[in-house]
């Protein structure tokens, strides 16, 4: 009876959960049915083959792990021929991740994935690992201004841009995209992080620095989102540790119309659907009707409370 | 590959809740755990492994899974094996484990061992825990009617494990040890070459030891012999999504990554580069 | 055998382990030999009359804090009277932080507290509570220069700065701080996060948003360490998430001088000194003469690793 | 605050790992354990209240200590108690605990109860957990020859604890519940204006309702009796350096914050505001 559906960013979708990019491939299939998901996220793809970074990729910390895969990418071809025709066989939309080194490449990039079955892209300007010592378009207004329009002049196809959260001025950042014709802003990707193998005196990953993600970030990434929801009118996905239902709804009290799960899916493979099925119980339970309705119902936040920090 | 061609479809997996039978010290190491575990989990095939969500307990809270062989996997009993070495905080986790608790396991996962038609006797050669993966491989060998020598390596007599189990799916069982100075390289390289002179040497095995590795590799390449081995890398989903248990393999001339997880763990034995 | 003796941004410590202000307070006493640590650091003190935020004040999270506290401060006056006597008892070094709401602030402050048994001025530059919103001085490079450059020139006491971590420029923010005359920087205050109670639609903190802490922010802070240490030539000192001794030689090797525990100690109050014992065994195990020597000694840090991040 | 005054100095607190002797159920919701714990422990104060840190289980994994009022502090058993609610994950953790294990626990901490040399006979008036926290007051009561009249309320018979416990110290009992209508502030008002009239009431304490406080801070004020209350408030360090556990207070018409860990958590009665 509690409808789940959600209206994303140019997209309809069936309920508010998909994957989070970098963490959903077709070896779910085994234990997942996909065709339960609000949405399918591709890994991230490039124009350029990639090779990622060198191992270790992965280290444990409290709550969370650190990442410096990269974006090992085979190129559009090898996308075109195996990853496209694989993910068409569901009637989930399919959200295309892209990244690129330049403005153009994206533009580039993104014109070229204009095609049957995909249904979005998401722009992922926000890889913390690509630019060295962890830069990103969107730790910038301006270049993410810059290349959000040059993406929106590319596609006809709704348009989502992911954001970094290594910046202190999120809520601008979000305000660019949104100028720069999003459809929706994507909050977030991982927090550049570190760890040194105090036996060894190396650093824990091979690249040294890499991305923190899990309920570890999740504080940081929920303020974020609401940062977010206040600041422009498109919607905002929420990402960042969610792992259970109450995660989601929690995101989308804060702001979030719809959320993705990553590292959480690495840990239980089902957690994407677990959360649905949870959802809906949770909706159920509060005689919620529509989770639309959720999105910023967050009580008590008015401005007189923020400003109450100063005194 | 004929080899892998030959591999069954591997099984879906399933993230199943297993009540623990058994799980009980071997030596001053290793832990033996039996878990009851039906399809798709008991179909496991040798040198696959499961994706274990190791309890937390106060000082230990391992954040990922962690992977592990099947060291048995048994259809009729419907029942899952392992043999493990309490090394950090997901193994002491896992050693805190009493029978009637339930263990968190996805499974069967990754690429297992597979023999071809035309192979009739085998050598396996392993060292540590190594041998937990190459036991099942035994077992299915004998299945098969395929003979098998298995040279099984250690520091001494008391830490050879899993000679029994070898034992009884009627291996010719080898074992060598640092103690008595039988594990060198070279000396298990006469064996070796001992095998390949009567013919026992089909195709050659192996798992736990960069050294042994590198000497089957050898003599393989020398022998026009074919093989297989089984390697680890850390983990995080166990799915082939995440990218972070790739290697670096050999192939055609080139240097590939690919997944542990998902293109393996088994490889082909000239992909394999040494670590 | 050990010399776990450190020198930091102008002071001598007989050891690198002090607290994080805000954590510490005459209560430890009853459980800890105070004479042990390598310094005091107070809790934030302003010139005005500050009543702190409303409650609830804090939230648990995966492996970390919300905290927001605010600084609630009973003025100089009774700084004079009751906290700097206390203190005055132990020889271990006073360290005082403050805050005030402008850079003039800042320097009248830091002048009027040039006093026998102040040893050094910890500027906190970064509590993501006092501004509206969240910003601070220390998230944009011009505003640190500025209020250090002034704090300067108002005390000869060592100058420590402390820096927020919600900033995508943490280097040239530790920069900024070098260039206006600090002695060292304090890396880092805590994380801006939000909690929402999925029960109440409420906001988990009174104020709203507020600050994490604990081992969830390890990682990060832990980076902008390292990031700091090679940016300037001031000392650096960590602080975020300890709370073992692994922990602190993990940020030694990063690149601090000395690391404050925080969170940790509210979880087990005797934390600093077990970091003290176990620094010292650790130490002992590994054959480390002189603890100073773990500064900046992380191996395989080459800046080739770091631009391979884009390949 | 004479009442306060006369409190003795608070013995030092000790963080220390204290086994396990039992903890068992009370009824469905509470639990009793009791703890092996020598001196600074067992000398706790009657209102004083340890900081423990509950233990991780699977789902549980909470991050904070918790706080818990001495249930009884006994230096010759050297032994320590709580009586406590099963509510969060903290409490949770805390009910796993079996003989054998132990709980670290930092305590005794904060400002407990006070008798004044004055007073002859005081009115205890509890509801729920709040009697957990009175029930040594009642002890400290008896040992100084100080009458004792205790109010229990509860939602049923079968909900209130310590009768017995009060019982034994020779106080007075008085058992209201919600299911006779006996617990109503009217109810309760008229039993308290009886034990005013009848000389038995030179001071009141309470802890555990709005209600009640707000109750006896309104007779208080009418008959100039003075009194004390035990309030809570979600805690981090317990002693007294992070300011999180603050609650509003009126002293002198201002309202100021104390720390409900380090200026309390017992408190004039006269100064705390209703929640
Ligand atoms: C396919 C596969 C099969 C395996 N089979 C067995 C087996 O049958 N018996 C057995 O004892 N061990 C086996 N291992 C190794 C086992 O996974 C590790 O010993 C275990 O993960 C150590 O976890 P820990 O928390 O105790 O140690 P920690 O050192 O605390 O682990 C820290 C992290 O490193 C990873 N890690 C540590 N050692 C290894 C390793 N050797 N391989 C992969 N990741 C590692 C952990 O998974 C974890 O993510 C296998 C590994 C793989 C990849
Ligand atoms: C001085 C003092 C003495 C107390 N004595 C007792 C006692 O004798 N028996 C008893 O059953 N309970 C007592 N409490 C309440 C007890 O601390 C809480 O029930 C307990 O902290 C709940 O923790 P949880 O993890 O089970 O619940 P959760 O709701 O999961 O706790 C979440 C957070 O809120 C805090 N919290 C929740 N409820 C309370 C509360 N009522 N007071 C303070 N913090 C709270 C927790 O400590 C934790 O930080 C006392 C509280 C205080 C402050
Ligand atoms: C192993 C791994 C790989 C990732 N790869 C990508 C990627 O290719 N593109 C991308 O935009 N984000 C990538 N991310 C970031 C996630 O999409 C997500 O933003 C982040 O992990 C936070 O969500 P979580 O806490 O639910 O994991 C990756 C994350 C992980 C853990
Ligand atoms: C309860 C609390 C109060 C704090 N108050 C202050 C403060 O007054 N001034 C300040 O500079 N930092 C303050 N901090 C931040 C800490 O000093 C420290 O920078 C942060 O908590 C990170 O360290 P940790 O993870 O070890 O706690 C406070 C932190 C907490 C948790
Ligand atoms: S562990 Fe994720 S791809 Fe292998
Ligand atoms: S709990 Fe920290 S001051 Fe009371």
């Amino acid at each position: 009876m509690v409808d789940l559906a959600v209206c994303v960013g140019g997209l309809a979708l069936a309920n508010p959960v998909m994957p989070a990019s970098g963490t959903f491939a077709e070896g779910l299939e085994q234990v997942v049915r996909l065709e339960r998901l609000g949405a399918f996220v591709t890994k991230t793809i490039t124009s350029e083959l990639r090779a990622g970074n060198p191992t270790p990729r992965v280290a444990e910390t409290a709550g969370g792990m650190l990442n410096s895969i990269g974006i090992p990418s085979k190129g559009v071809p090898a996308f075109l021929e195996h990853t496209l025709p694989f993910w068409r066989r569901w009637k989930v939309p399919l959200v295309v991740s892209i990244s690129a080194p330049t403005a153009q490449g994206f533009a580039e990039l993104a014109a070229a994935l204009d095609l049957p079955g995909v249904a979005a892209i998401e722009a992922n300007i926000s890889c913390p690992n690509i630019e060295a010592d962890g830069h990103a378009f969107a730790m910038d207004p301006a270049a993410t201004l810059d290349v959000v329009r040059r993406l929106r002049d590319a596609t006809r196809l709704p348009l989502w841009a992911k954001l970094t959260p290594n910046t202190g001025a999120i809520a601008a950042i979000a305000r660019a995209a949104e100028e720069g014709g999003a459809d929706a802003v994507v909050v977030a990707n991982t927090v550049l992080g570190m760890a040194v193998d105090t036996e060894t005196f190396r650093p824990r990953l091979g690249n040294v620095m890499g991305g923190l993600s899990g309920p570890a970030i999740k504080p940081i990434v929920l303020r974020m989102v609401h940062q977010c929801h206040k600041a422009v009118s498109i919607p905002v996905i929420g990402c960042g540790g969610i792992a259970t239902p109450e995660d989601a709804v929690e995101y989308m009290l804060a702001g979030a119309s719809a959320v993705q799960v990553g590292t959480a899916t690495f840990l239980q493979p089902t957690a994407m659907t677990d959360i649905i099925d949870g959802l809906d119980a949770w909706c159920r339970r509060r005689g919620i009707a529509c989770i639309a309705d959720l999105t910023g119902a967050m009580r008590g936040d008015d401005d007189v409370l923020l400003a109450g920090a100063a005194s | 590959m004929p080899a892998l061609a030959a591999a069954a479809e591997p099984a879906a997996a399933a993230d199943l809740l297993a009540p623990v039978i058994a799980n009980d010290w071997v030596n001053d190491e290793y832990k033996h755990l039996v878990l009851e575990a039906g399809a798709p989990a008991c179909l496991a095939g040798a040198g696959q492994f499961f994706h274990l969500l190791c309890p937390a307990t106060g000082a230990d809270q391992p954040f990922f899974r962690r992977p592990m062989s099947t060291y048995r996997a048994d259809p009729e009993a419907g029942r899952v094996e392992f043999l493990y070495k309490v090394t950090g905080r997901g193994t002491r986790g896992l050693a805190t484990l009493r029978p009637g608790d339930r263990l968190r396991m996805l499974g069967p996962l990754g690429v297992g061992f597979s023999l071809d038609a035309a192979w009739r006797n085998i050598v396996v050669l392993g060292r540590g825990v190594g041998l937990a993966t190459l036991a099942p491989l035994a077992a299915m060998a004998a299945r098969q009617g395929v003979g098998v020598t298995a040279i099984l390596s250690a520091r001494s007599l008391a830490h050879v494990m899993s000679v029994s189990a070898f034992n009884e799916m009627g291996a010719r069982t080898i074992v060598v040890t640092d103690t008595d100075g039988s594990s060198a390289p070279c000396r298990v390289e006469t064996l070796l070459r001992g095998l390949i002179a009567a013919g026992r040497a089909d195709a050659f095995f192996t798992c736990g030891s960069n050294r042994l590795l590198e000497l089957m590799q050898r003599l393989g390449a020398e022998h026009g012999i074919p093989g297989q081995v089984a390697l680890e890398q850390q983990m995080a989903c166990g799915l082939g999504m995440c990218f972070c248990c790739v290697r670096p393999f050999r192939e055609g001339g080139r240097e590939v990554h690919k997944r542990v997880c998902w293109d393996g763990p088994v490889f082909p034995i000239e992909e394999a580069m040494g670590w």
